[in-house]
């Protein structure tokens, strides 16, 4: 059981998107926080005690660790990509902490630290960045997109937008079948721009469904900077167009995050319909391993790496306040994280092998076509004994 | 039995899918209240009330995005594209999401969504109102891509794409949806996915064809007999992914002379792929070229309609130069 | 010369959406207006004389013969489909009037009236309709479906959506070549769900080109009632999202929609950017030909032919209050419209046959390449005597 | 002539085409300041300023909507996709809009957009960052379809679709942008849109291919001479709508023996067209089947890439199955 913090409940808070007037950003633009300057917390939310707070703090950490570790793997050509969410830990888990295991999750590639939360087997994420035998998805997508049923975070494209949709019609079926389940989804400030934003909007405004919609303004969209992907002042401001209710939280505060989802969690399963949340955020790394941002924003980022901003130090300074970190504590979690993520790391690349050639031709179809079957058999019988060199080449 | 009309077909088997279970769905563009702008979805919001068949704002890509997800938590949508012509907004959730889905889950998630949508001429629609994209669908694995030419059909193939397990696109052929007319089996009816329906036997040509070239291909074959003697076999698709290659390959093994007709632009159409299919796999067999009667390399004209979708006549010429050729 | 009323102008107001108390509908939402009640104006837009606002009385009085005419061709089965913009007519006209002639219309198909009121010859019009040899578009489009390059009302396709992006490229063309040229796009209450709304908007908020967007909010999108379309309460509040300045105008006030329209060309003409103006109508007839209205909305459309809500009859009515107006002018001003449509349907009927067979391979690309000219030919050459019925099959 | 990379010759293409012609416009998803994420519109924004190169909101069907419309009013606008995988949103604005603006404005309206994608598999990209979508584009009248090989051919190709009057789909084959070298001219410098590229000559047998398959044809026919002693002709279609009928054709017809090569899906892929088009204009050449080594049915794989792409072996064996059949 946790234990409850002394503290006066945060009073729920109707997300209308018409913040008070300490709740602004230096532009004076709405922004719903609950840590002040100094990360202390007048009010913390009810419903979390000192357990729940060093989990969240934990699975941080876990995250940070992870996307550590998937940079040097990439780095030294282990594996073929990585993408990381350095600076937006306490997104994905305080957005996860507030939510039931069986709430169906739509994110999209920077979200795996809500399985990492969720308490996924880190081999199972490892064996997905390698792609190996041992992927649930069978080595068939870039590193990163992971699919996990039993944890109801949906396989998803690199296509941005499209998943959006998707979340509506799951949680109209939740709905549908009287299900108490709802269901969340993620898009990034970029992904605001795409098609299924509009569709998914339009649709969660008519038809109510138990949602919420988180966007991540991580102020990036690769190289192109917020302000140049919307004209509008705030993000969440596009709610009021669809019908849909709003709010502006600062993504960087996990408390604050933490209330906002889960106002919105409860109001979406009472029957109350969808919500919109900006969560404002920084990408502090690259956009992947692919991208090179000193290219696009100089040495803006190294701002963010600081103790006044990055979402782990901030929770941190909180914890310290309330009594709950010492170094020792610290030392213990990142001991944690990182010798399971390494123990993870070297299953995976050590015990795991290629998938079977002919599982690619497998999961087109529920059962495979005869076509199909002759493309796999021709290819298993007439390649037998050619031996690919590493470049694709054969020598005869 | 009861005699029916296309369209009166693909209704009964909504209704009856309906029935049998409780999670077919099936939404669109004027669906619901206004029953379809053709109809198809008569009485269905009547008997099985607004959430199981309702009209949709007007985003294709978010009907078929929201199908995906209802698929995903183990309902059996069945939304309607207006015309064919305009699911190309949708294109990218068709390609990106539901082809892919179950392939790039490794199995753990799929949708089992089936796209209804009223394809092809014949109604004085121009470039916007009668467009067959079949050859797009066809390309793109983890689709089926089924196509009735008969009540019968349209009933049974529609019931068992609801029951099956993967996403088809089931395109009706929208000239025929009361021009045929056909005897149609009550209640419980499927017609499997895949095999093709031999419409006549015959030794000298084999004649390809799905959806509404069914009928001049008919017509064209009777003439032919009438007036030149000639042997036709006209075999109706039905299923153009995965297709009957079997029923394909033994009738040109047969005949040694194929024609296809179809009604898309004829530049890589779905008649390319049965002739390639042909030219791979029993090129010994044939006698004479291959010949595809489809439609022009152009958009879908308005005034000279009659003249772009292939006919009993050009149909008919076709069948002469393949008899003809030695 | 147009004689200026001796009335004060109407000061220019900001589109901000933020109308006065008096600006209001029924249920509270804001919409602005100029004529009361009893359609007299306590303001009228400066720049307006008599015979502005006459012309534009009479150009509606064209519209509404002109789809009369329409209805009664498609019925005796004259022309294969017709689609009309009864009750519609003041938003065409009005927001025609303010614009210069260079000035680029991106229409969708309900806006035909802007050919009428930029004078095209009704022949034209009569020719796309009937779909024959003078048709400019060679018959290839559905009726209503027109082409105009001379007065820039560029061709459009039945998708719904996709001009708007057009719109916004052409309007940044304009700028980039340095011209005073403005643009405006029209789409429907069901259109601002299509992708591309949503595209057009996020780049004209980015971008900032001279473009005015109109919603014509006529309440029906076929069948789908507004209400189930978005569930915002007003579509003009879509703007805020991607920071474009929008408002909400009685789109059935002549006087109004051309003042709005006025400001927002002005603005867009002097750089300051895109406006989305909300245009609340009702579309009074069927979707088109092929719609029976009373599936969906049983007799609801006869409480909007009535003086207090018909864009005709509130603007017969100013007039009549400004003395401009008596029962001769009208019958003038109908029988010139009647007469001229009745030569152009006569023109268009009796004198021009089908395109030729050939014209449906031209224009595919600006050359025709070899195959299709086989195609071409091969029809050509092989069909010729071959007599088809009109069903399309051949007695041989 | 300098030597090249093939994305140089991308690049020396879109700076003569900008210096040229101040209509010509560069845009997309990190075209601007980033310069393309595979540097494709290096030094663009520097040269040009930021109203000819320019980032966009993360929008496909609005950069090419507004490119359409850029294009109707007088501009030359080269739009950039980032991956042909993400063509799809903008699928609608392509087929319905770019492809038939000319045809249903009775010529009064045209957009000669010409969009540059990278396409294909070689970067260990998955499902989402490898796909080769061009026989969707190949089956839509209206477009052109082009797509290089060398260095020389993509500035050149490039340069001809910029100074056209159609719009082109121009397909860039990204595992060869760094990957091949070669002579690029400088300056001015054109290759017409439309005629193949014999790569090199041979009387057993005909082998069409395209963009990063010409590599692997290449390898398996050293090979093939070599061990076997077969004598391949290798055509670089290049243009693959319109083709180059004729090239195609006279190959056939002195070989008898035709492969094609392609890295898409094999069903209703490009390579089913060229197959349709021998079997119907010159099936009496054929002395073998037609073979296609294409992609298989199924999405792009990420591990096993290497397996699903064509590569040299696989398309020698194919050479072998023709010159062995009889
Ligand atoms: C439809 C589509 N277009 C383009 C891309 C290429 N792309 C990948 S990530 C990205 C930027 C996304 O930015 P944002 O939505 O802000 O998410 P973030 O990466 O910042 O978390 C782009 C353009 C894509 N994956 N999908
Ligand atoms: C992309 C697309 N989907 C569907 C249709 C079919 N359709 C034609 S008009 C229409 C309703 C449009 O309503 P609205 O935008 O409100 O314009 P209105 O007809 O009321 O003027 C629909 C659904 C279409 N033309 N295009
Ligand atoms: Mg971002
Ligand atoms: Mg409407």
């Amino acid at each position: 059981m946790a234990k409850p913090f002394n503290t006066p409940a945060h009073p729920v808070k109707q997300p209308t998107g018409d913040a008070s007037e300490t709740d602004r950003d230096n532009n004076s633009l709405p922004l719903y926080k609950i840590l002040d300057a100094d990360c202390k917390a007048s009010q913390i939310p009810r419903s979390l005690g000192a357990d729940d707070v060093k989990r969240m703090y934990e699975g941080m950490i876990l995250i940070r660790a992870f996307d550590e570790r998937q940079t040097k793997l990439q780095r030294s050509g282990r594996i073929g990509f990585c993408l990381t969410a350095f600076g937006e830990e306490a997104v994905q888990v305080a957005t996860t902490h507030a939510l039931r295991d069986t709430d169906w999750v739509y994110p999209y590639y920077r979200q795996h630290g809500i399985l990492l939360y969720r308490g996924v087997p880190l081999e199972t994420m490892t064996n997905q960045l390698f792609g190996n035998a041992g992927d649930l998805a069978k080595g068939r997508q870039m590193p990163v997109h992971y699919t996990h049923k039993d944890t109801r975070y949906v396989s998803f494209s690199s296509v941005i937008g499209t998943h959006m949709a998707h979340a509506v019609g799951t949680a109209m079926a939740s709905r549908y079948k009287k299900s108490a389940e709802i269901t969340v989804t993620y898009i990034g400030d970029g992904g605001t721009s795409s098609n299924d934003f509009h569709s998914a909007m339009t649709l969660a405004g008519i038809y109510k469904p138990p949602l919420v919609i988180f966007i991540v303004n991580n102020h990036y969209a690769i190289s192109q900077p917020v302000a140049k992907q919307c004209a509008a002042e705030t993000l969440h401001s596009k709610g009021e167009g669809y019908g849909v209710p709003s709010i502006r939280v600062d993504g960087n505060d996990f408390l604050a995050v933490y209330q906002v989802s889960r106002d919105a969690y409860d109001r979406a399963r009472a029957g109350e319909g969808p919500t919109l949340i900006e969560l404002v955020t920084y990408r502090v790394g690259p956009h992947s391993s692919s991208d090179d941002p000193s290219r696009y924003r100089g040495n803006e980022s190294d701002l963010w790496r600081n103790d006044a901003l990055d979402p782990i130090a901030r929770t941190r300074r909180f914890l310290t306040h309330a009594g709950l970190w010492n170094e020792a504590y610290e030392q213990s979690v990142w001991d944690q994280a990182t010798s399971s993520i390494n123990q993870a790391v070297t299953a995976a690349e050590s015990s795991k092998h290629d998938p079977d050639w002919q599982s690619m031709f497998e999961d087109v179809y529920a059962d495979m076509p005869p076509a199909l079957t002759r493309q796999m058999t021709q290819l298993l019988a007439r390649e037998e004994g050619i031996v690919r060199t590493d470049s694709g080449e054969f020598p005869l | 039995m009861a005699t029916k009309t296309l369209i009166q077909g693909i209704n009964d088997a909504l209704k009856t899918e309906m029935q049998r279970d409780d999670r077919v769905l099936t939404f669109g563009e004027d669906v619901g209240l206004n029953e379809g702008v053709f109809r198809a979805t008569q009485d269905l919001q009547r008997m099985f009330g607004e959430d199981r068949s309702f009209s949709t704002p007007l985003t294709e890509t978010g009907i078929i995005g929201m199908a995906i997800g209802m698929a995903i938590n183990g309902l059996k949508p069945v939304p309607e594209i207006q015309f064919a012509d305009f699911i190309y907004p949708a294109f990218d959730q068709i390609v990106s999401e539901l082809a892919k889905l179950r392939y790039r889950s490794g199995g753990e998630f799929s949708a089992p969504v089936v796209i209804r949508t009223p394809y092809g001429g014949g109604i004085r629609g121009g470039l916007y109102h009668s467009q067959s994209p079949e050859a797009y669908f066809t390309h793109t694995p983890g689709l089926k891509v089924v196509i009735p030419s008969t009540p019968a059909d349209a009933k049974g193939l529609l019931a068992s794409a609801i029951r099956g397990e993967d996403p088809v696109i089931y395109m009706e052929p929208k000239k025929l949806y009361r021009s045929v007319k056909g005897d149609v089996p009550e209640g419980d009816y499927t017609v499997p996915i895949g095999p093709a329906r031999t419409v006549q036997s015959g030794d000298d040509i084999s004649l390809f064809c799905y959806g509404a070239m069914v009928e001049p291909c008919k017509q064209a074959a009777a003439i032919a007999a009438e007036r030149d003697g000639i042997g036709v076999e006209i075999i109706d698709l039905r299923t153009l992914y995965p297709v009957d290659e079997a029923s394909i390959l033994d009738s040109v093994k047969k005949t040694g002379r194929a024609v296809i007709v179809y009604e898309a632009p004829k530049t890589c159409g779905y008649g390319s792929e049965i002739a390639a299919l042909i030219a791979e796999q029993a090129v010994d067999s044939l006698e004479a070229p291959i010949i595809r009667v489809g439609g022009f390399d152009t958009p879908f004209p308005y005034a000279l309609e009659k003249i772009y979708v292939p006919d009993a006549a050009r149909v008919y010429l076709a069948l002469k130069d393949s008899f003809n050729y030695s």
